[in-house]
């Protein structure tokens, strides 16, 4: 059974593994081995809930088959965007040019850099193993946040936000970045990134172009992929789309990805979420749900059957229970598939 | 020869109407009668024997009181980090009223006819002695603006690049309307934000504060003077402005008061020696002149004029001139 | 009865004796007969469909009793706000200073000048006699203008807007202004308050101070009525709240009064909207409604009694009717008052 | 007498480790071991008597390439609408890296028992010899920064209405953080948007380009030599940057070179006498020295030096010196 739950530093060798297999560009998990250790740890004090005043909550899960004990996938949450320092992105708004006197008037579109977003619940990490992309363990990893969040919804902002990944070719140029950020970076795209995932935030502040961007200076090719995702992270939108998110006017500032919203109230996960004491049984058929316990530093959550019932307790399978670490009349949330 | 003066002014193409305004301007402007701020100078240069108009050049007292004067001013950004070790200089175009205030040489136009003994050269630079002699009538500061680089067919890389976007019609519209004096175009237009450069092509970021071909020797000639770029460009084609402390101009500086004496004796100045003339001003603002003479006019303290010269002047012997030579020692 | 029609250069006199009597600032609303006089006639052109190209639609509306033909009220529609020219909002958003090596973290607020606004639909030059604020008078007149808007959905944005006037005090001082505009505009509120009724929208462009304005750098009393609105426009915002408005991040470049935004679809009256045909009679009890004819040009709005029922028809009373300028087989619409 | 040395640094007040390393930096420099950006030159005046050290100045060969350099530049923007006739001239702040690359007349201190005898124009402008001499190591453009304007009370209206909203802290922390040379924080803190200058207080806007009353005479000083407000403030206590061509600056356009020769009946310099003094350096970049001697001493080619004097320049009848009197003749 495939189990989400918090990660540990025994994970340390699983993630490396699939940070090198899945090839995947995960800004903020670092594939440096004393870097990803640091990640852990952060989580490790977020989920103790246990940050020392030293800023804003990471949280950082796993997917891990319970059979073979295997990883399969990470996804994470910052609590608050940017961790106390500003959350960077371009918000793409329109500027009136408007002349009474010569009878024009036309709209250009402008990017703003914006620390708007600084602060909001941010969905990121999400590394799966490719075999499972289209499988429910994808929503399984990627949804077990909302699960999470719901259970301790007092640590987190109402507004949650996901940044998508731009577009970018297999050799790491990037439209968007080239003719943006690399002209006061002075480094490619993927140095830039890598820097993302290893260094503190300051040289953002100390580096990116403050003033507006006015997007008919950028090359074609450039302002074509403004709020575009790359084709790999269609699964993902999709997912999102589903769950309630929508496009905002947010783009990443490095690869002009798109900035996805949602008010977790009304996400699919939790608005459709539902408390009840579980009862451990055999279980025929029913619907398969999102099942997590409702722990907060041994969180886990499962896709599993239930029929939904009235009343304040329900049946779990053993093996659900089992995987969730479970006892009867322990409360558990569960939210359709 | 330059006096004030408004024959031939129709000459000059496309701009009939303005050029009247300019001229009562001009008028008033010598009389007194306009406030300080809004005084133009207008000059002419009169072939006396002919009678013929053969250029003019105007000063401007003080631009940007009536329409607001635009530039971009090109400023450095530095983009450094230690912690990754970047350290990268690049420039920002900031739109900037900064030159209000400056006085401007202004208009220069020269028929063609009339390209040759050295008389550019006395139509630009007159203009110097009459600064030197009136300097309460102008700012600290004065300021020349070049006409920016465009290619053969007339294609401004920068206005390409950068003013296309915004103002939705070709460089020469826009330039024209700017010769109208119709500036509010400008502010609805214009892009408020400051312009990153490395984001504009590479052929405008070649061509900011660089001037057309044709303006080169213009350029030189300020230079010489002791006029630099201040890094102001024009907003639609990039050239550069350039400016300088009134009082340091090289012909202000270099300039000296002498009493006049005639003389017969005096040499004709010879227009083929470059280095061999000296601009003399009559110190009048009313009937303001200038005349080509040679340098062995100048004694000590006296000027020589032949009896024809000083009548151009208006001057008498015992009356006050102002000189200097032409050009500039080192050219 | 009290009647919402479109205005014509009869109601002139009417309307000039209303804004003297009610010393409103109505911005949108010149005193002046020559403007105002040219303001009915955009709104003719409006109402009749015929712009000329000459840009976005105005309406103007006038609320009259049909028994003395006084006027008691205005108010007005902006197809497009901005009307082809832009639209100046500030939009209050936040930017972080943080300091990782000194950690500083803190949010500073900025206003940006923002065109985002333009051509949103926006509702204006609201008027009414203060003999009738409080009755349902005040509600109709506002809320007349939902009801045209239904009837003629595919000429308006779907975004509505409503600035709501800010805090000054019976001198016209007003705290925002004297630490904003007026150290570019260079003249006191109400002047520049009569040149916004007057005057083209070029002196905007060319006077308003384009760089973002931190908040801190205002004096207190000028920040703290950011976003606050006069208190004579509290019934104008509950009823706007009811209709499901809300404010945004967006004020009045003048006074600094909130924007007020609603979907159109998710307003009160439109939501609830129903169209049904008019079968003129005698009408007994029922409900009070918003009830409009479905005309364009001689549209029409008064409050009157029916009973929602199933079917194609509804009873409406004849005096309502006649109001209406509405015939047996005539469609109508109503919305709950 | 200035020559480089670094005796007696320990004296500076809150500064033992960034003098230590500036020290360094400045040995690396007069050896030429340094890229020439990350040059600075230190000079110390010493009582030849006494071997005691009386004060240290420097300069830098060419600011912002390490740690970033940040000003605020003045503009104006004007405010005109003709259709309802209003047209202000109001000032905005534009943050600014612009004089990155320039070099900069840096540090001085002089200690207060040696505030007599001209000693504090020597020291100060002793180093305008060492730019004749030495041009190709520094910039065309040279500033220095002046402090700002504080009340009795050290409170400085240009932080309190500006940035203090933005940092947080005392004035004197920023000030202290940045002489540390930890400029990070001001790319993280520091408002990045222009400043309108009418948003802030009455009294914040007085002190724009103003400096501290204790600092007037070292702008006197400074502007004597030709230096002048070059539009750019500091962007914490709004004091005035200065700058010039380092090729206008007084005593380098006057200075000269001489032949050396030796007598004993060269004039004492009299200390009481202003206008009586020359500045003679020893033009060698290694063992840079200068001192004041009469103006008497300077014929047409050649400078008197008494053996004395010759031996503390290190020079010897024949060598070169270059000298300028110490103060322009105006003051």
């Amino acid at each position: 059974m495939l189990l989400v739950r918090p990660s540990t530093f025994s994970d340390l060798a699983g993630i490396e593994r699939l940070l090198d297999d899945t090839d995947a560009r995960v800004t903020t998990l670092p594939k440096e081995r004393d870097k990803l250790s640091e990640k852990i740890s952060e989580s490790d004090d977020g989920f103790r809930g246990d940050t020392d005043g030293e800023g804003p909550s990471s949280f950082l899960f796993v997917l891990q088959d319970t059979d073979s004990n295997e990883l399969y996938g990470t996804s994470g949450i910052d609590a608050e965007a940017g961790c106390g320092y500003p959350f960077f992105n371009y918000r793409l708004d329109e500027i009136v040019h408007a002349s009474h006197h010569l009878n024009i008037s036309s709209k250009v579109p402008v990017l703003f850099l914006s620390h708007e977003l600084t602060g909001r619940t941010l969905l990121r990490s999400f590394t799966i193993d490719p075999a499972l992309t289209k499988s429910d363990g994808f929503d399984l990893l990627s949804r077990a946040r909302l699960m999470y969040i719901a259970a301790n919804s007092d640590r987190f902002h109402q507004e949650v936000i996901a940044e998508i990944q731009g577009i970018f070719d297999e050799k790491g140029a990037c439209p968007f970045w080239d003719a943006v950020g690399r002209k006061f970076f002075d480094m490619d795209f993927l140095t830039a990134d890598y820097y993302c995932s290893m260094k503190s935030k300051t040289f953002m502040s100390e580096l990116i172009p403050q003033h507006p961007v006015y997007v008919p200076l950028l090359p074609p090719e450039a302002s074509a992929t403004i709020g575009q995702n790359h084709p790999a992270a269609n699964r993902t939108c999709q997912l999102l789309y589903r769950e309630g998110f929508h496009r905002s006017k947010f783009i990443d500032p490095f690869d002009g990805g798109p900035v996805l919203k949602a008010q977790l109230r009304y996400t699919h996960t939790i608005s459709n979420i539902r408390f009840k004491t579980a009862r451990p049984s055999d279980v025929v058929g029913g619907m398969k749900y999102l099942i997590s316990n409702q722990s907060n530093q041994d969180f886990r959550c499962v896709i599993g059957t239930l029929v939904d019932g009235i009343g304040d307790s329900i049946r779990i399978s053993l093996d659900v229970a089992d995987a969730l670490n479970v006892q009867a009349g322990d409360d558990i949330a569960y939210s359709p598939l | 020869m330059a006096k004030h003066s408004g024959v031939g002014v129709t000459s000059l193409p496309d701009n009939r109407q303005k050029m009247a305004a300019k001229l009562d301007q001009a008028l008033a402007s010598f009389e007194k009668s306009l406030p300080l701020t809004e005084r133009v100078y207008l000059f002419a240069l009169v072939d006396e024997s002919t009678e013929e108009l053969a250029g003019i050049c105007a000063l401007e007292s003080s631009i940007g009181h009536g329409d607001v004067w635009y530039n971009y001013h090109v400023g450095k950004s530095v983009h450094a980090s230690r912690e990754i070790g970047v350290h990268k200089i690049t420039q920002t175009l900031y739109l900037s009223n900064d030159l209000t205030g400056c006085s401007e040489i202004a208009t220069l136009f020269l028929m063609p006819n009339f390209r040759n003994n050295q008389n550019g050269h006395l139509l630009s630079r007159s203009r110097y002695l009459f600064l030197a002699e009136f300097p309460e009538l102008f700012g600290d500061e004065i300021i020349a603006e070049m006409r920016g680089y465009s290619d053969e067919d007339g294609n401004s890389p920068f206005w390409e690049s950068l003013g296309r976007h915004f103002f939705q019609m070709e460089f020469s519209d826009a330039d024209y309307l700017t010769g109208l004096g119709n500036k509010v175009f400008i502010a609805e237009l214009m892009p408020k934000f400051p312009i990153h450069v490395p984001m504009l092509t590479a052929e405008a970021q070649a061509v900011i504060g660089r001037v057309h071909p044709q303006t080169e020797p213009a350029l030189a000639m300020l230079k010489s003077e002791g006029f630099e770029f201040n890094h102001y460009i024009d907003i639609f084609d990039g050239g550069p402005s350039v400016g300088t402390k009134i009082k340091n101009i090289r012909a202000v500086r270099e300039s000296k008061t002498y009493q006049v004496g005639i003389s017969d004796q005096t040499p004709a100045p010879d227009f083929g020696v470059k280095h061999g003339l000296l601009m003399v001003s009559n110190r009048q603002l009313g009937e303001y002149r200038v005349l080509l003479v040679d340098q062995g006019a100048a004694g000590d303290d006296t000027l020589w004029l032949k009896p024809a010269q000083a009548k151009i002047l208006h001057v008498r012997a015992g009356d006050t001139v102002r000189a200097v030579s032409l050009r500039p020692k080192e050219l």
